[in-house]
Order: C-alpha cells, then structure tokens, then sequence
C-alpha cells in the first residue's frame, strides 16, 4: 500500500521534505515504519527518540497502519 | 472551562486572565514562557517554533481534560505561540483559576510540565553562529 | 530586583509584567488573588482590606529577599490592593521570574504563603447579612 | 511612661479606636503589654492570637519598650 508520512522538525531537515511518500506492505507495523526510516535515513538513529503518531494520536510499536491514515514522525518535542 | 489555542501572533496575557475571571476563582496562577538570550552559554538570538497543529491542539486538550480531573480548579487557559520569536517575548501562557491556590499552582505546574513531554510542538534555537533543534539529540 | 507596592486604585497585571521583562528570564510566574464570592458557603458582596502600610511593606519586602535568597530568580514583584474590594477584583499579585521555571512556581508559592502569615494587612468579609474580619476568631 | 497602641483590623473593632494612649511603667515588656491589654478588653483574649510590633518589626514577649516607640497590635493577618 502506499502511506505518506508528515514530517515535523528535525525530521523534516532529515528527509528534507515536509511529506514522503512511501510504499509498504499491508499491515506494516508502526515498528516496521519506525525500521525503515532509520534503515533509509540514518540520521534518526542519532536522535534522543521518535514517535509515530497516526490520526492525531501517538501509536504504539504494535499499531497497524493503513493506506487512509495521517501518518506523523513525532522527534522530541520541545514546546513552551 | 477549557480554552486551547495556537497562534501566530503576540500572545496576550490581558486576553487569557480574563478569559479566567469568574467569581468562584479565589486564586489564580499564571505561567508565562519567555525567550531567554541564553542557552548552556551560548547567546540566543531567536527562536522558531513549529506545531503538528491538529495534534497539538489535541494534546494541549488533553492536559486540560487532565488538570481538571486531577486537580480541584475551575478554569484552564493554554495558549501556544508558534513563528519567529525574539528575546523577552511569550512563547507560552497557561493560566489556571481554582477556589484555592494549592490547586492552581499545582495544575499550572503539571501542565507545563506535561506540555514539554507530549504535545507536538518544536522549537529551534539561533545563535549568532548557527541554529539547532531542542531536545532533538541525546 | 525586588519591587513592592501597596495601591489603593486597581492593580495591573500588565504592569506587573512590565517589571519582570528581562532577556534573563525564560519562566515567569504570577499568582493573582482575586476576590470569590463565596467562603465556606456564605455569599459574599465585597471586602475591606486595611494594612498597617509601613510594617507592611517592609515585610513585603523581606519576602521579596528571602525569595531571592532561597531560589534562583531573577525578579520579584508583590503589590497588594487596600480599601473596599468587589467580585473578581485583584488584591494581590505576585510576579516572579527566573531562568527556569522550577524556581519561579517555588519562589510564588512561597511568596503568597508567607504573606499569609507574616504581612500585616487584614481583610474584612462582607455578606449580605453581616461582616467579620478573617482570621481573628480560632 | 506614656506610651500610645496602634491598633488595626478587629483591635481597633475591640479598642474603638485607632490610637490607645496607656500609661505604664518604664521598662514595659511586650508580655505585660498584652496582659494589660487582656486584663482591660476581654475581647483580646478571645481571638486566635496577636502580637506587638515595636518600630514596624514584631517583637518577643521579653522585648522592652520605650516612650519613644511606635507600638501596634497586630491581630491574625488575613492579606492576599
């Protein structure tokens, strides 16, 4: 299926665009996204930590995606 | 009462107290972030924030669904700047009313504190030499 | 820097706030006392606060430096209102700013805490059946 | 010595006045003062307490006072 994912922050400067788009499997786990990204990108290993959050919610690693989510890398945040 | 918002413009603290005033308030507690001319040393010159808007509103939601359930307070006001920042300005007011203090200064407290770790919002630091992101690296 | 005042006429947030405008500053903290219209469940129309001026202010201004003292902020500003108050009005405010936000809540909630103890000023409550001064009676 | 109260909040409520003028003995203890005070208006003793400031500084209960200085009964605070 294909999936884009948003980028906020220093994951923007990473991809170096705001939305990639991307091709998975079906079911690809919020895991598998999270392994890809860092196999394709290497330079999210060097963060202190990032979440993926899918309609508006942080996921956890066993969440499944699909094809109709609003898929977000979340780096670490760092408001107020 | 819970009132979120984000915004481009100068944050008004005049605008979140009286959005706060209510006759069953006895205190209220206000937090005010502002942009510090240091980090670790090094002379900050601006700062520019960037929001998962959607998401972000949610989380800030959330901590006010939060610190009225946990806390006994009447009203919650959080309200979120996002741009370019200079020096002295507000980047974040969270102002809670409560019957008593305790409460209020407890609720203020947990929210910023709760706003740093969950809500999508990030923020990038120049200096005279270059700029980073906060918190992005251990 | 360390600023007291005790005012007859409406105290302002905003000016308060002028005073602890400082690129130093990335937390501020205010705590304002606002007047609630009930107390253990009696309704309340308005209230009189009187001070003792002098002894009040320097006390005030003890608090100030021993919050100076004890955390690490930055500025200290405490004004409070005497004479006849109604719903929603202001009596006190308190403004504090440090480098970090911790200090600042610490430092607020310490101020308002000993001026509960230690600032000679009184306030009278009245209802609509009668008034009394707060605190006098165990 | 003649020395003169201030009073503010209930104590002047209790004095009916704002300024009591009392005559003592030289070298008057904050403690003798307060039990005059008793002695002369009861109501004092029903209250949850007060002190004597000397010079606008509390004082203990061995403190001395003076013709000079500026006495006040300060019954329980209730600012903020």
């Amino acid at each position: 299926m294909n999936i884009q994912v948003l980028a906020f922050g220093i994951a923007k400067d990473i991809l170096g665009q705001q939305l990639l788009p991307l091709e998975v499997s079906e079911n690809t786990s919020v895991l598998l996204l999270k392994e890809l990204l860092v196999r394709d990108y290497p330079e999210f290993a060097k963060l202190a930590g990032f979440s993926i959050a899918v309609n508006n919610e942080y996921r956890q690693d066993d969440y499944l995606l699909s094809e109709a989510d609003e898929i977000a890398i979340i780096p670490p945040v760092s408001g107020g | 009462m819970i009132h979120i918002s984000i915004k481009e413009e100068a944050l008004s603290l005049a605008e979140c107290q009286a959005l706060i005033e209510d006759e069953a308030v006895g205190g209220i507690v206000h937090f005010v972030g502002t942009v510090r001319n240091q980090t670790k040393g090094n002379q900050v010159t601006k700062l520019e924030f960037e929001a998962y808007e959607k998401m972000a509103l949610l989380e800030m939601e959330k901590i006010g669904k939060a610190a009225l359930q946990q806390f006994d307070i009447e009203r919650f006001v959080l309200q979120h700047r996002i741009g370019t920042l200079y020096l002295k300005e507000i980047a974040v007011i969270i102002v809670v009313g409560a019957k008593h203090r305790k409460a209020a200064f407890q609720a203020c407290e947990f929210a910023i504190d709760s706003l740093k770790k969950t809500v999508p919002i990030w923020k990038k630091e120049f200096f005279i030499d270059g700029s980073h992101w906060v918190s992005a690296h251990p």
